[in-house]
C-alpha cells in the first residue's frame, strides 16, 4: 500500500545524504524477496543468481525466492498483495493479472526508470515487441501500437514487467509414428497429402491437416500402429480443452484470431462493444472449428478436463501422437523417468489457418510470465532490483537460462547461431513468438475469464453450441464492461 | 440444550475473596464469566469481529483489489446476490450435491454400521480399513478420484471399459460430474455416518434383543421396533451434521471438476471463493457469505435440537 | 447448647422450591437423621449446611457462630456423599490423606492417622489401590474414612447406604452407629429409608416439601406420630389407615366391626382417621372381641409373615411370627383382635394427630 | 409341564459359573433361585431361556430336551432385570408384542391385552411409552408382557431389584398374587432373600454355581441345611456361635461350652448325640428366638447390651460379652438400655447345630 | 457340542472374513494411493493399471529432496521446515485452544452464566460455518493488522478455530464427572484452584489428550487458511503438498501419494488408539454414545 512511511522516508533521506557526501560506493545488505512459481525456469534463476550475481553498486544482495506451487500460485500472490503484508519486492506474474494489480497499486510503474536508464531502454528495445506488449504494458498496448511508435518508451505507454519465462505453444509429436513409412504411405493414400514428419512439414501444416491427423490416428485396441498391435486405444491429436484457469481460452483465442475474429474490441474503447465482436460470425466459425477436432482426441476431452498437464501426460504415456502445448512443459517429455516417449519426440510449430495466399496464420495466445517490482520498495531496493533485471536479461544469462530449460525474449539471443540447437523446441519457439498476442489486461479479466471458461466448457462437453456459448460470453462481457465504464 | 446443568452442578457458595490469582478465581460471582473470557475474547477477535466487519462491508461496494474509496450502498449487494440467477443456480447445485451425497452416505454408512454392529474377531482392525477415508485430506481424495475417473488412465474407467464397449467418460456430463463428486464425498464421509449409526446400534441394550428373541419377534419386527427407534435420532443427527459439513464442500469440487462441465457442479462455496478471491468482489461476497451463514445457523440450530432429543432419549 | 442451628432456609432451582422454611437444631454429639422421600430437600439441606449450596434466605449457625457466609473450605465439616465421591485418580491412601493436607500435619503424622482410620474401618489392605477396584462396601468404608480422618466437628451423611445392597445396608447401619459412639462427633444423616432413621438416629426430623414437619426420638415418632404423613412414613409394614366415626363418648365405629369399640377419651359425633399398626393386630383366641377376617395373601419374611387380611371389605395388614403363620393358608378364616389403646387418631382433613384427651 | 435341569453346567473359559446342577420345577410351581451375586443363578435362568448355552448337561422343558433350540423355539416367557420394555412402543404395544408370533387376530390381541392390563391395573397407562412410566409401572408392564401368552414356563430375572424399598414391599405381594394364577412352572432369580421367601413355593439357594438347598421357604428358613444357608437367609442375620460340645443326654439336651468359659445346657436336635464330647460346633439361633431375661436364670448366657436399634415395632439389640456379638430382636415395649447386663436364654428346639464341615446336624424327620 | 445359532450380537471368524473383504473393497482407493506411492510416474499412469510392479522409494525421497530435471542436482524441498511449521503451529494453537477452551468448558459446565446456552451456541456456530464465510473478513483483518504471514497470525487463527471444538468436547467430559467429587474436595478444604487442577483435570486427562489429538488432526489438514495466510517461512505441509499438483508436469501422483501415505501413518495409529473416542471427537462431543 502507498501509505507514506515516515521511517522509510527518513531512511531514504539518510541514504541520499550519505550518497552525496561519501563516495558512490555506498553498499548495503539487500534482500529481494520474489514470489515465483515452483518450477525449473525460476529454480534456475535462483541457482544462477547465487552463482553469478554481483551487485554493480557493491551491495550484498540476496535473492530470496518464495517458490510457490503453481496450482496455488495466483491465490497466494493475490492474498499476499491484497492483504498488505508487503512481503515481496519482486513478483512473477501471469500477464493477465497486470490490470488487477496495477489498479490495486501493487505493481510499480517502471516507465520513468526505463526512460532514464539507457541500459534498460536497450533491453526493452531488444525484447520481442509481442512480449513487451503482453508482459509489460498497462493499459494494454497492442504490438501494432508499440511498433507504430517505434521508440522505447513509446509515448503514453506505461511499462511494468520483464519476461521471466516467455512461453509459446508448439507441436510435440511422435517422430517414430509420424515418420513411419507405412503410416506415411497410408496417410498419403487416404488424404492425398503428406503426413508431417520433418519440421518443415509441420511449418506447412494447417488445421485441416491437423484434423486429418486426428482422424487418421484414431485407433482402437487391437489395431496396428506403426507396425505394432495396440493393446489400448490410441489417438492422433490433442490440445487444451480444460475448464480450469485459462486452459481452453488460450487455444480458442488462437482459432478466433486466425479466423479474423477478435476476443474484445478493446482498441476502440470506450465505444467499442463486446456484443457483435466476441460473438461475431468469424468467431463462431472459428470456435466451431476448434470444437470439431475434439472428437479425435482422447476421451478426457469430452469432460472438459483436457488441461495442459493432461495433454502432456497423455503424450508422455504414449496415448496420443501429437499435442499442442507450452514449451515450458517440454522438458519432462525428454525425461526418461517421466516419459515413455522421451527418445521419440520432436517439436514443430503449432498448426494455423491457411490464408488465401497459401501462407499460414499462426496467431496464438502468449503464455509465460513477466516479473514485476512492487510499489512499496525503497529507491535503494528498486535500483538493486533493476540491477537484477539487467543481470537476468543480459544475453549471457539468457543463454544459460535457455540451456537449463528456460526461454528468452531477447531478439538478439534468439538470433544467435547456437540458440536453435540448445533445446529441441527452440526453432519452433522462435517461429511462434512472432505470432503472439495476449488477452486484455483489465482488472476484471479474471471474472471474464472464469465466465468465458465456463461457457467454453459447456460447448466442449457438448451441452451447448459454439454460437450459444459465444453469445453468452458476449452478453456477459458487454454487461460487465458497461458496469465498469469500459463501454458506454 | 442438553447441556443445562442439573441442580447439583451449580456453583458453591464461597463468598469470601482472597488476594492474588486464587482470590481472583475465587470470586464466585464472576468466576464463570472470567473463565469464559479468554475463549470468548479470542473468538471475538478472530471470528465475531471479522464477521461484524464483513457484515458492515456487505453494505458497501468495496473491492479488495481496488484503491477506490468504498461507497455505502445499503442493501444493494444483498439485492444483487439474491436476484442473481447464478447464485440461485449455485444454491440449487449445492442442494443437489449435498442432498444426494448425504443420502448416499446414509445408505452406505448404515450398511457399514450393520456390518460392524456385531462383535467379531479383529473387528477393531477391520474397522480401521473403513475409517481411513475420513483421515485423508480433501486434496488427495480429489486428485485421486479425478484420476480414477480419468477415461484413459483411471482404474474405474479401466474396469468399466472392460464391461462396456463405449469409453467410460464420467465427468463429461453434468449428471456424471455430480455423481463423481457425490461418490468421492460419500466415500470419504460414509464412515462418519457409520460411526453414528454404530453408536446407535451399540446403545441398544442387549436385553431388548433377548426379550424380542424370547417374544419370538421376526427379524424385521425386531429391527423396526427396537433397532430403528434407537438409531432414528442419530440418523437425524448424521443428516444434519453431514449437511452442514457438506455445505462447506469446496476442495473436492474444485479439484475434481472445477465446477464443470459448465457450472453444473459449482457449489456455493466454490462460487463464494471465486467471487471473493478471483473477482475480488469483497462486499458482494460478504453479502453472500452472510446468507450462507444464516443457512448454517439454521442448520446448526436444528442440529442442536437433534442432539438434545438424542440426549433425552438416552437418559 | 445446640452445635448446629439451621434457621429458616430457602432455596429454589428455577421454579422448583427445594427448601422452604427448613429449620432444626442438632445438639453437640447427636446423631440426627433427616427422613424424607426423594427430592424432599434432604440433599439440598446438607449441601446448604456444608456451604456447597448458596441460600436465598436463612442462616446456618455452627459451633456457636454464624457460618452462612463462610466458604465451604472454612466450615470444618465433612460429608459422605451418596455416590461416595472418592477421588478416582488417587489411591485409597491418598484419598484418606487428602483432608489432612491443609491442616499442615507432617507426613509422618498423616501416615499415622491414615493408618489408624484404615485400621478402624478395616480397609488397610486396600490402601495402595485405586477406589474403582474396590467393592461397594469397601468404597463406602473409604468414604467414611475420608470423612472422619480430619476429625470434623460435624459429619454430614447424604444417603450413604442407597447404593449398597440390602445385606450390606444392614451391616453398615450398625457400623455407623458404632462409629458415632466411638468418635462422638455430631452427625447429620439424610435418608429416605425409615428403618435407617429409626435404628441410627438419636432424633429424627421428618422432612416434607422442603421443611421439617416432625422432630422426635425414633420411639416417639413411632409411638406418637404427629400426623398421617409421619405415621405412614414410619413403621414397616406401613400402618393401616381406617376411616372411623365416633358414635358417642368412648364409642368408636370401625369399618370392619359391626359394633363400636370402647375407646376411652374419644368424644362422640365426629369423623376420624384411625391408624392401626400391623404389629398391633393379634390373633384372637376367641370371644366377643374377635374380629372375623379372611387371609388374602401371606408374605413370609422369615421370622415373621405379613398377612393381608380382609374383614368386611376392609383390607389390612398384620404381622405374625412365621411358625404361627405357617399354619395358615390363603383363604383361611381367622379371628383377630387389637388393643384399642394402640389406636392412633388423626384429623381426617388435616391429618394432624389428635390426642385422646383432646378427641 | 415341568422344567428339568440335568447336570447343567456352564463354563466361561476357566470359570465355572454353573456346576452340574439338577433341578426340577413342577407344573404351576414357583421356584426362586436365590444367592449372592455371581453365584450362577442368572446364568442358570438364561440357559433355561436359551440365551446362554449349556456347556454340559441338559435342559428339559415339558420333558423335551431343548438344548439346541433357539430361545424363540423354546416358547418361554421371560421378564428381564431391566424390564426390557421396548422404548419406542406404547404399553399396549409392548404387551401385545409376544402375541404377534402367534398370528392372532387383531381382535384377539386387543382382548388379551385388555385382560392383562385389567389384571395388572395398567388400563390408565396403555397409551404411554415406557419412558413416561414410573418404575413400578414399568415393572408391572414387564410382568404383563410375560404373562400375556401361554408359554411352557415363566422366567423372572431379579424382578424387583430396581424398585425402592417401599415399592418392593408392595410389588412382592402383587406379583405373588399374579403368580398364584399362572399354572406354569415359574423360575424367579433374586439375590434378595425377602423376595424369595415371600414369592416362592420352593427356594433353591445357590452358591458358587452349586445348589446348597432346595426347599420350601418355611424349611429353608427354619431348617437350613448348612451354615451358608443359615447365614444367608433371615434378617437380622442368624447368630452363629462357635461352641464346644461337652456332652448330651441323647434326648437332645446338650451342654455346650462357649469361649470365655460360660457353659449351658440347650435343647437341640437329638442328633447331637452322634457327636462325641469335645466336638467343635457352631450353634445357630435366630435373633428373634433368643429370650432376654433381666435376672440370671439357669442355663442362660450373661452378656451386656452393647447397642440398641429401635426398628419401630421391634427393637434390635446387639449384645456383647467380650467374646462374641449376639443380635436379639424383641418387641419395642421391652425396655433395653445400652450397658445393661442381661441374660440370654436359648429356648428349646430353636437352636441349630452345624458341624465342622458346616453341615447341619439334624435327625431325619 | 452342536450349536444351532450364535448368541445375539456375536460372530466368528467367518464373519471376520466377510467383513474384511467388504472393508478392503471400501479401503481400496486408499490402498491404491499407497501403492501409487511406490510407483514411478510411468507405472502410476500405466494402462492397464498395474498391481504388480517394481516398487521404488524415489517418491519418498522426493518428499524431502528433489532432483532438478535439467541440472540433475538434488535440492532440499524445505519439507522439513514445513513439517516443523505444521507441528509447531498445530501444537501451539491446539495447545492454546485447549487451555483456553478447558477454562471455558469448566465454566460452562460448572458455573453456567445467564444465557449459557446462547454462548455455547454461538461458539458452535463459529465452528460450523464454512471457513469461506469468515476467510474474507479475517483476510482483511490480517491485512490491516500485519499478522499475515507471521507465525502468530496463523497460530492465533487456528487457536480460534480450535476453541469451539475444545470447549464443546472438554465440556462433555466435565459434564460426565461426578460433581460430588469436587464437592468432596471442597469439603476437604481444597481451594477452587486446587479443585480444578487437583481433581477435575486429573480425572479428564485422557479426555484432554484425546481433545488435543483430535484438534491436531483437524488442524493438520487445514488448507485454505494456511494457503492464504501463511508466508514463506510459516508455510504448512498441506500448502506445500500443493506443489505435487502441477508445475513442470501435471499432478505428480507418486509424490502426492508418498506425502499422503507419510501423513496417514500417524493419524492412522492415533485413530486406532482413539477408536472408542472417535465418535465423540468428530461430533465435537455433542454425541457421547
Amino acid at each position: 500500500m502507498k501509505t507514506p512511511n515516515l521511517k522509510r522516508t527518513l531512511m531514504g533521506a539518510t541514504i541520499l545524504a550519505a550518497g552525496l557526501n561519501a563516495a558512490p560506493s555506498f553498499s548495503a545488505d539487500i534482500t529481494i524477496t520474489m514470489a515465483a512459481p515452483d518450477w525449473p525456469p525460476t529454480r534456475f534463476m535462483k541457482e544462477h543468481f547465487d552463482q553469478t550475481y554481483t551487485s554493480p553498486d557493491g551491495h550484498t544482495t540476496t535473492l530470496d525466492m518464495d517458490f510457490i506451487p503453481w496450482p496455488s500460485f495466483y491465490e497466494r500472490v493475490a492474498a499476499s498483495l491484497t492483504s498488505g503484508e508487503q512481503k515481496y519486492q519482486m513478483i512473477v506474474t501471469d500477464s493477465q493479472w497486470l490490470g488487477a494489480f496495477v489498479e490495486g497499486g501493487y505493481y510499480l510503474n517502471l516507465t520513468d526508470r526505463i526512460n532514464e536508464d539507457p541500459e534498460l531502454t536497450a533491453i526493452m528495445q531488444d525484447l520481442h515487441p509481442a512480449l513487451v506488449s503482453a508482459y509489460s504494458t498497462y493499459p494494454h498496448r497492442t504490438r501494432a501500437q508499440l511498433e507504430e511508435a517505434g521508440v522505447v518508451p513509446a509515448p503514453g505507454v506505461n511499462y511494468y514487467g520483464f519476461p521471466q519465462f516467455p512461453d509459446t505453444y508448439v507441436t510435440f509429436y511422435r517422430e517414430d509414428i509420424f515418420c513411419h513409412e507405412g503410416e506415411m504411405a497410408a496417410f498419403q493414400e487416404k488424404y492425398g497429402t503428406n503426413l508431417p514428419c520433418t519440421y518443415e512439414d509441420w511449418q506447412d501444416t494447417d488445421w485441416e491437416k491437423w484434423g486429418q491427423i486426428g482422424e487418421f490416428f484414431l485407433r482402437e485396441a487391437g489395431d496396428e500402429l506403426a507396425g505394432e498391435t495396440l493393446s489400448e486405444p490410441f489417438y492422433g491429436i490433442a490440445y487444451q480443452a480444460g475448464k480450469g484457469y485459462d486452459f481452453s481460452t488460450m487455444q480458442i483465442n488462437a482459432f478466433i484470431w486466425q479466423n479474423g475474429g477478435d476476443i474484445w474490441d478493446e482498441s476502440k474503447a470506450p465505444e467499442a462493444q463486446a456484443e457483435g465482436v466476441v460473438n461475431s460470425d468469424a468467431a463462431v466459425e472459428a470456435f466451431d472449428q476448434y470444437l470439431s477436432f475434439l472428437q479425435y482426441m482422447p476421451p478426457v476431452a469430452k469432460t472438459g478436463q483436457m488441461d495442459i498437464f493432461v495433454e502432456q501426460d497423455l503424450y508422455m504415456q504414449g496415448k496420443v501422437g501429437a499435442i499442442i502445448d507450452w514449451v515450458g512443459l517440454g522438458e519432462p517429455v525428454l525425461d526418461p523417468n517421466a516419459s515413455t516417449v522421451h527418445d521419440k519426440s520432436a517439436f514443430g510449430p503449432a498448426p494455423g489457418t491457411r490464408k488465401d495466399d497459401g501462407s499460414i496464420d499462426r496467431t496464438g495466445n502468449i503464455g509465460g510470465q513477466p516479473f514485476v517490482l512492487t510499489t512499496w520498495n525503497s529507491d535503494e531496493v528498486v535500483n538493486e532490483a533493476l540491477n537484477v533485471v539487467k543481470w537476468w536479461l543480459h544475453p549471457d544469462t539468457q543463454i544459460e537460462a535457455v540451456k537449463n530449460g528456460g526461454q528468452s525474449g531477447l531478439m538478439s539471443v534468439m538470433a544467435s547461431p547456437e540458440y536453435n540447437d540448445l533445446r529441441p523446441w527452440n526453432r519452433a519457439h522462435v517461429e511462434m513468438i512472432d505470432w503472439q498476442k495476449d488477452v486484455w489486461h483489465i482488472p476484471e479479466f479474471f471474472e471474464m475469464l472464469t465466465q468465458q471458461q465456463e461457457e467454453f466448457d459447456k460447448a466442449i462437453t457438448g451441452q451447448i453450441g459454439a454460437k450459444e456459448a459465444l453469445d453468452a460470453v458476449a452478453e456477459f462481457q458487454q454487461e460487465l464492461l458497461e458496469d465498469i465504464g469500459m463501454i458506454e | 440444550m442438553a447441556v443445562l446443568p442439573t441442580e447439583k452442578h451449580t456453583s458453591p457458595a464461597t463468598p469470601h475473596t482472597r488476594g492474588g490469582f486464587g482470590g481472583w478465581l475465587l470470586d464466585p460471582k464472576r468466576r464463570g464469566a472470567l473463565l469464559v473470557t479468554p475463549a470468548i475474547a479470542i473468538l471475538f477477535v478472530m471470528n465475531i469481529f471479522p464477521l461484524m466487519w464483513s457484515f458492515g462491508l456487505s453494505f458497501f461496494n468495496y473491492k479488495a483489489s481496488s484503491q477506490r474509496v468504498p461507497r455505502f450502498q445499503g442493501l444493494e449487494n444483498y439485492q444483487d446476490v439474491l436476484t442473481d440467477d447464478k447464485v440461485w443456480e449455485r444454491f440449487q447445485t449445492t442442494a443437489i450435491i449435498v442432498g444426494s451425497s448425504v443420502i448416499l452416505q446414509l445408505i452406505v454408512g448404515f450398511l457399514l454400521a450393520l456390518l460392524f454392529a456385531k462383535a467379531f474377531p479383529m473387528r477393531r482392525i477391520v474397522l480401521m480399513l473403513v475409517l481411513t477415508p475420513m483421515m485423508l485430506s480433501f486434496v488427495s481424495v480429489g486428485v485421486f478420484f479425478k484420476l480414477f475417473y480419468e477415461p484413459t488412465f483411471g482404474v474405474v474407467s479401466y474396469v468399466l471399459n472392460k464391461i462396456s464397449s463405449e469409453p467410460f467418460v464420467m465427468l463429461g456430463s453434468p449428471e456424471g460430474a455430480i455423481a463423481g463428486i457425490v461418490i468421492a464425498d460419500a466415500w470419504m464421509w460414509s464412515p462418519f455416518v457409520m460411526l453414528l449409526v454404530l453408536a446407535g446400534l451399540v446403545s441398544v441394550p442387549k436385553y431388548l434383543y433377548e426379550a424380542a428373541e424370547i417374544d419370538r419377534a421376526s427379524k424385521w419386527r425386531t429391527f423396526r421396533t427396537i433397532t430403528f427407534p434407537y438409531i432414528k435420532s442419530l440418523l437425524l443427527l448424521a443428516v444434519l451434521f453431514r449437511t452442514i459439513e457438506t455445505f462447506k464442500l469446496f476442495d473436492i469440487v474444485y479439484i475434481i471438476t472445477e465446477g464443470g462441465p459448465g457450472s453444473s457442479t459449482e457449489t456455493i462455496a466454490v462460487y463464494l471463493y471465486r467471487t471473493a478471491f478471483q473477482f475480488f468482489k469483497t462486499s458482494q461476497s460478504s453479502a453472500l457469505a452472510y446468507i450462507v451463514l444464516f443457512i448454517v445457523i439454521v442448520l446448526t440450530n436444528l442440529y442442536l435440537y437433534a442432539v438434545n432429543r438424542r440426549a433425552a432419549e438416552v437418559d | 447448647m445446640s452445635e448446629l442451628k439451621v434457621d429458616n432456609l430457602r432455596r429454589t432451582f428455577g421454579k422448583v422450591v427445594a427448601l422452604d422454611g427448613m429449620s432444626f437444631d442438632v445438639a453437640e454429639g447427636e446423631f440426627f437423621c433427616l427422613l424424607g422421600p426423594s427430592s424432599s430437600g434432604k440433599t439440598t439441606t446438607l449441601r446448604a449446611i456444608s456451604g456447597l449450596e448458596e441460600l436465598e434466605r436463612g442462616r446456618v449457625h455452627f459451633g456457636g457462630r454464624d457460618v452462612t457466609e463462610v466458604p465451604v473450605q472454612g466450615r470444618g465439616m465433612s460429608m459422605i456423599f451418596q455416590t461416595f465421591a472418592l477421588y478416582p485418580h488417587l489411591s485409597v491412601e491418598a484419598n484418606l490423606a487428602h483432608p489432612l493436607r491443609r491442616s499442615g500435619a507432617s507426613g509422618a503424622d498423616i501416615r499415622k492417622r491414615v493408618g489408624e482410620v484404615a485400621e478402624l474401618l478395616r480397609v488397610t489392605h486396600t490402601l495402595k489401590r485405586k477406589p474403582t477396584t474396590l467393592s461397594g462396601g469397601e468404597q463406602q468404608r473409604v468414604a467414611i474414612g475420608r470423612a472422619i480422618v480430619g476429625r470434623p466437628k460435624l459429619l454430614l451423611l447424604d444417603e450413604p447406604l442407597t447404593n449398597l445392597d440390602a445385606k450390606l445396608r444392614d451391616e453398615m447401619r450398625t457400623e455407623f452407629k458404632r462409629l458415632h459412639r466411638e468418635l462422638g462427633m455430631t452427625m447429620l444423616y439424610a435418608t429416605p429409608d425409615q428403618i435407617e432413621a429409626l435404628t441410627m438416629g438419636d432424633r429424627v426430623g421428618v422432612i416434607r416439601d422442603g421443611k421439617v414437619v416432625a422432630i422426635g426420638t425414633p420411639r416417639d415418632l413411632y409411638r406418637e406420630p404427629t400426623d398421617t404423613y409421619v405415621a405412614g412414613m414410619i413403621g414397616s409394614p406401613p400402618i393401616n389407615f381406617l376411616d372411623a366415626k365416633t358414635s358417642g363418648d368412648g364409642q368408636l365405629s370401625l369399618p370392619f366391626l359391626d359394633r363400636p369399640v370402647e375407646t376411652p377419651g374419644v368424644a362422640g359425633g365426629q369423623s376420624l382417621v384411625v391408624g392401626l399398626r400391623p404389629h398391633d393386630i393379634a390373633l384372637a383366641q376367641s370371644g366377643a372381641a374377635a374380629i372375623p377376617a379372611k387371609i388374602h395373601l401371606t408374605e413370609p419374611l422369615g421370622d415373621v409373615t405379613i398377612i393381608d387380611i380382609r374383614a368386611r371389605e376392609t383390607n389390612m395388614k398384620m404381622v405374625l411370627r412365621e411358625e404361627v403363620a405357617a399354619k395358615f393358608n390363603v383363604g383361611d378364616e381367622i379371628s383377630v383382635t387389637f388393643d384399642p389403646g394402640d389406636l392412633h387418631f388423626f384429623d381426617p382433613s388435616t391429618g394432624i394427630r389428635r390426642e385422646r384427651q383432646a378427641v | 409341564m415341568t422344567i428339568e435341569l440335568k447336570k447343567l453346567t456352564k463354563r466361561f473359559g476357566t470359570l465355572t459359573a454353573v456346576d452340574a446342577i439338577d433341578l426340577n420345577v413342577g407344573d404351576g410351581e414357583v421356584l426362586c433361585l436365590l444367592g449372592p451375586s455371581g453365584c450362577g443363578k442368572t446364568t442358570t435362568l438364561r440357559m433355561v431361556a436359551g440365551l446362554e448355552f449349556a456347556t454340559e448337561g441338559d435342559v428339559l422343558l415339558a420333558g423335551k430336551r431343548v438344548n439346541d433350540l433357539a430361545p424363540r423355539d423354546r416358547n418361554v416367557a421371560m421378564s428381564f432385570q431391566f424390564y426390557a420394555l421396548y422404548p419406542s412402543l406404547t404399553v399396549a404395544e409392548n404387551l401385545a408384542y409376544p402375541l404377534y408370533a402367534e398370528k392372532l387376530s387383531a381382535a384377539e390381541i386387543s382382548k388379551r391385552v385388555a385382560q392383562v392390563s385389567k389384571t395388572l391395573q395398567l388400563d390408565g397407562i396403555l397409551k404411554r411409552t415406557p419412558g413416561q412410566l414410573a418404575e413400578g409401572e414399568k415393572q408391572r408392564v414387564a410382568v404383563g408382557r410375560s404373562i400375556i401368552r401361554d408359554p411352557k414356563c415363566f422366567l423372572f430375572d431379579e424382578p424387583l431389584s430396581r424398585l425402592d424399598v417401599q415399592l418392593r414391599e408392595e410389588m412382592r405381594g402383587e406379583i405373588k398374587e399374579v403368580l398364584q394364577d399362572l399354572s406354569r412352572p415359574t423360575v424367579i432369580v433374586t439375590h434378595d432373600q425377602l423376595e424369595a421367601l415371600t414369592m416362592a413355593d420352593r427356594i433353591a439357594v445357590m452358591r458358587d454355581g452349586r445348589i446348597e438347598q432346595v426347599d420350601t421357604p418355611h424349611n429353608v428358613f427354619q431348617r437350613p441345611s448348612n451354615l451358608f444357608v443359615a447365614g444367608f437367609i433371615g434378617t437380622p442375620q442368624m447368630n452363629l456361635v462357635p461352641a464346644t460340645l461337652k456332652g448330651s443326654d441323647g434326648a437332645g439336651i446338650a451342654e455346650f461350652a462357649f469361649d470365655g468359659g460360660q457353659a449351658l445346657k440347650i435343647q437341640v436336635d437329638p442328633a447331637v448325640s452322634q457327636l462325641s464330647p469335645g466336638a467343635k460346633v457352631t450353634l445357630g439361633i435366630r435373633p428373634r428366638n433368643l429370650e432376654i431375661c433381666q435376672d440370671p436364670v439357669e442355663d442362660s448366657l450373661s452378656t451386656k447390651i452393647d447397642m440398641v436399634e429401635p426398628m419401630g415395632a421391634e427393637t434390635l439389640a446387639h449384645m456383647n460379652d467380650g467374646y462374641r456379638d449376639l443380635r436379639v430382636v424383641t418387641d419395642w415395649r421391652v425396655p433395653l438400655a445400652e450397658g445393661d447386663h442381661v441374660h440370654l436364654r436359648f429356648p428349646p428346639g430353636v437352636t441349630h447345630i452345624f458341624t465342622e464341615d458346616e453341615q447341619v446336624l439334624r435327625s431325619a424327620t | 457340542m452342536a450349536r444351532k445359532h450364535r448368541e445375539i450380537g456375536k460372530a466368528g471368524w467367518g464373519y471376520t472374513a466377510v467383513a474384511s473383504v467388504i472393508g478392503f473393497i471400501y479401503f481400496f482407493p486408499v490402498f491404491w494411493i499407497i501403492l501409487t506411492a511406490f510407483k514411478t510416474r510411468t507405472d502410476a499412469l500405466a494402462v492397464p493399471p498395474k498391481l504388480i510392479f517394481t516398487p521404488t522409494f524415489d517418491n519418498f525421497v522426493s518428499v524431502f529432496y528433489r532432483a532438478s530435471i535439467t541440472t540433475g542436482t538434488s535440492q532440499a524441498t524445505d519439507m522439513g521446515l514445513y513439517f516443523f511449521n505444521s507441528i509447531f503451529i498445530a501444537f501451539t494453537s491446539v495447545g492454546l485452544a485447549l487451555i483456553v477452551g478447558t477454562l471455558a468448558a469448566y465454566a460452562f459446565s460448572r458455573y453456567p452464566l445467564r444465557g449459557n446456552d446462547t454462548y455455547l451456541f454461538i461458539i458452535l456456530t463459529t465452528r460450523m460455518m464454512p471457513p469461506i464465510v469468515v476467510i474474507i473478513p479475517i483476510f482483511l483483518m490480517f491485512r490491516l493488522s500485519g499478522l499475515a504471514g507471521s507465525y502468530w497470525g496463523i497460530i492465533f487463527l487456528y487457536t480460534a478455530f480450535n476453541i469451539p471444538f475444545s470447549v464443546w468436547l472438554v465440556k462433555s467430559f466435565f459434564d460426565e464427572l461426578n460433581p460430588e467429587i469436587e464437592d468432596a474436595a471442597r469439603m476437604d478444604g481444597a481451594t477452587e484452584r486446587r479443585v480444578f487442577f487437583g481433581f477435575c483435570i486429573p480425572q479428564i486427562l485422557a479426555g484432554l489428550s484425546a481433545t488435543f489429538v483430535f484438534g491436531l488432526i483437524l488442524t493438520w489438514n487445514e488448507f485454505l487458511f494456511a494457503l492464504l495466510l501463511t508466508g514463506v517461512e510459516t508455510r504448512t505441509v498441506p500448502v506445500a503438498m500443493a506443489r505435487t499438483l502441477g508445475g513442470e508436469v501435471g499432478v505428480d501422483y507418486g509424490l502426492l501419494a508418498a506425502i499422503v501415505t507419510l501423513f496417514l501413518i500417524p493419524i492412522f495409529f492415533v485413530t486406532f488408539l482413539l477408536q472408542n473416542q472417535l465418535l465423540r471427537g468428530v461430533t465435537f462431543g455433542t454425541v457421547k454414545k
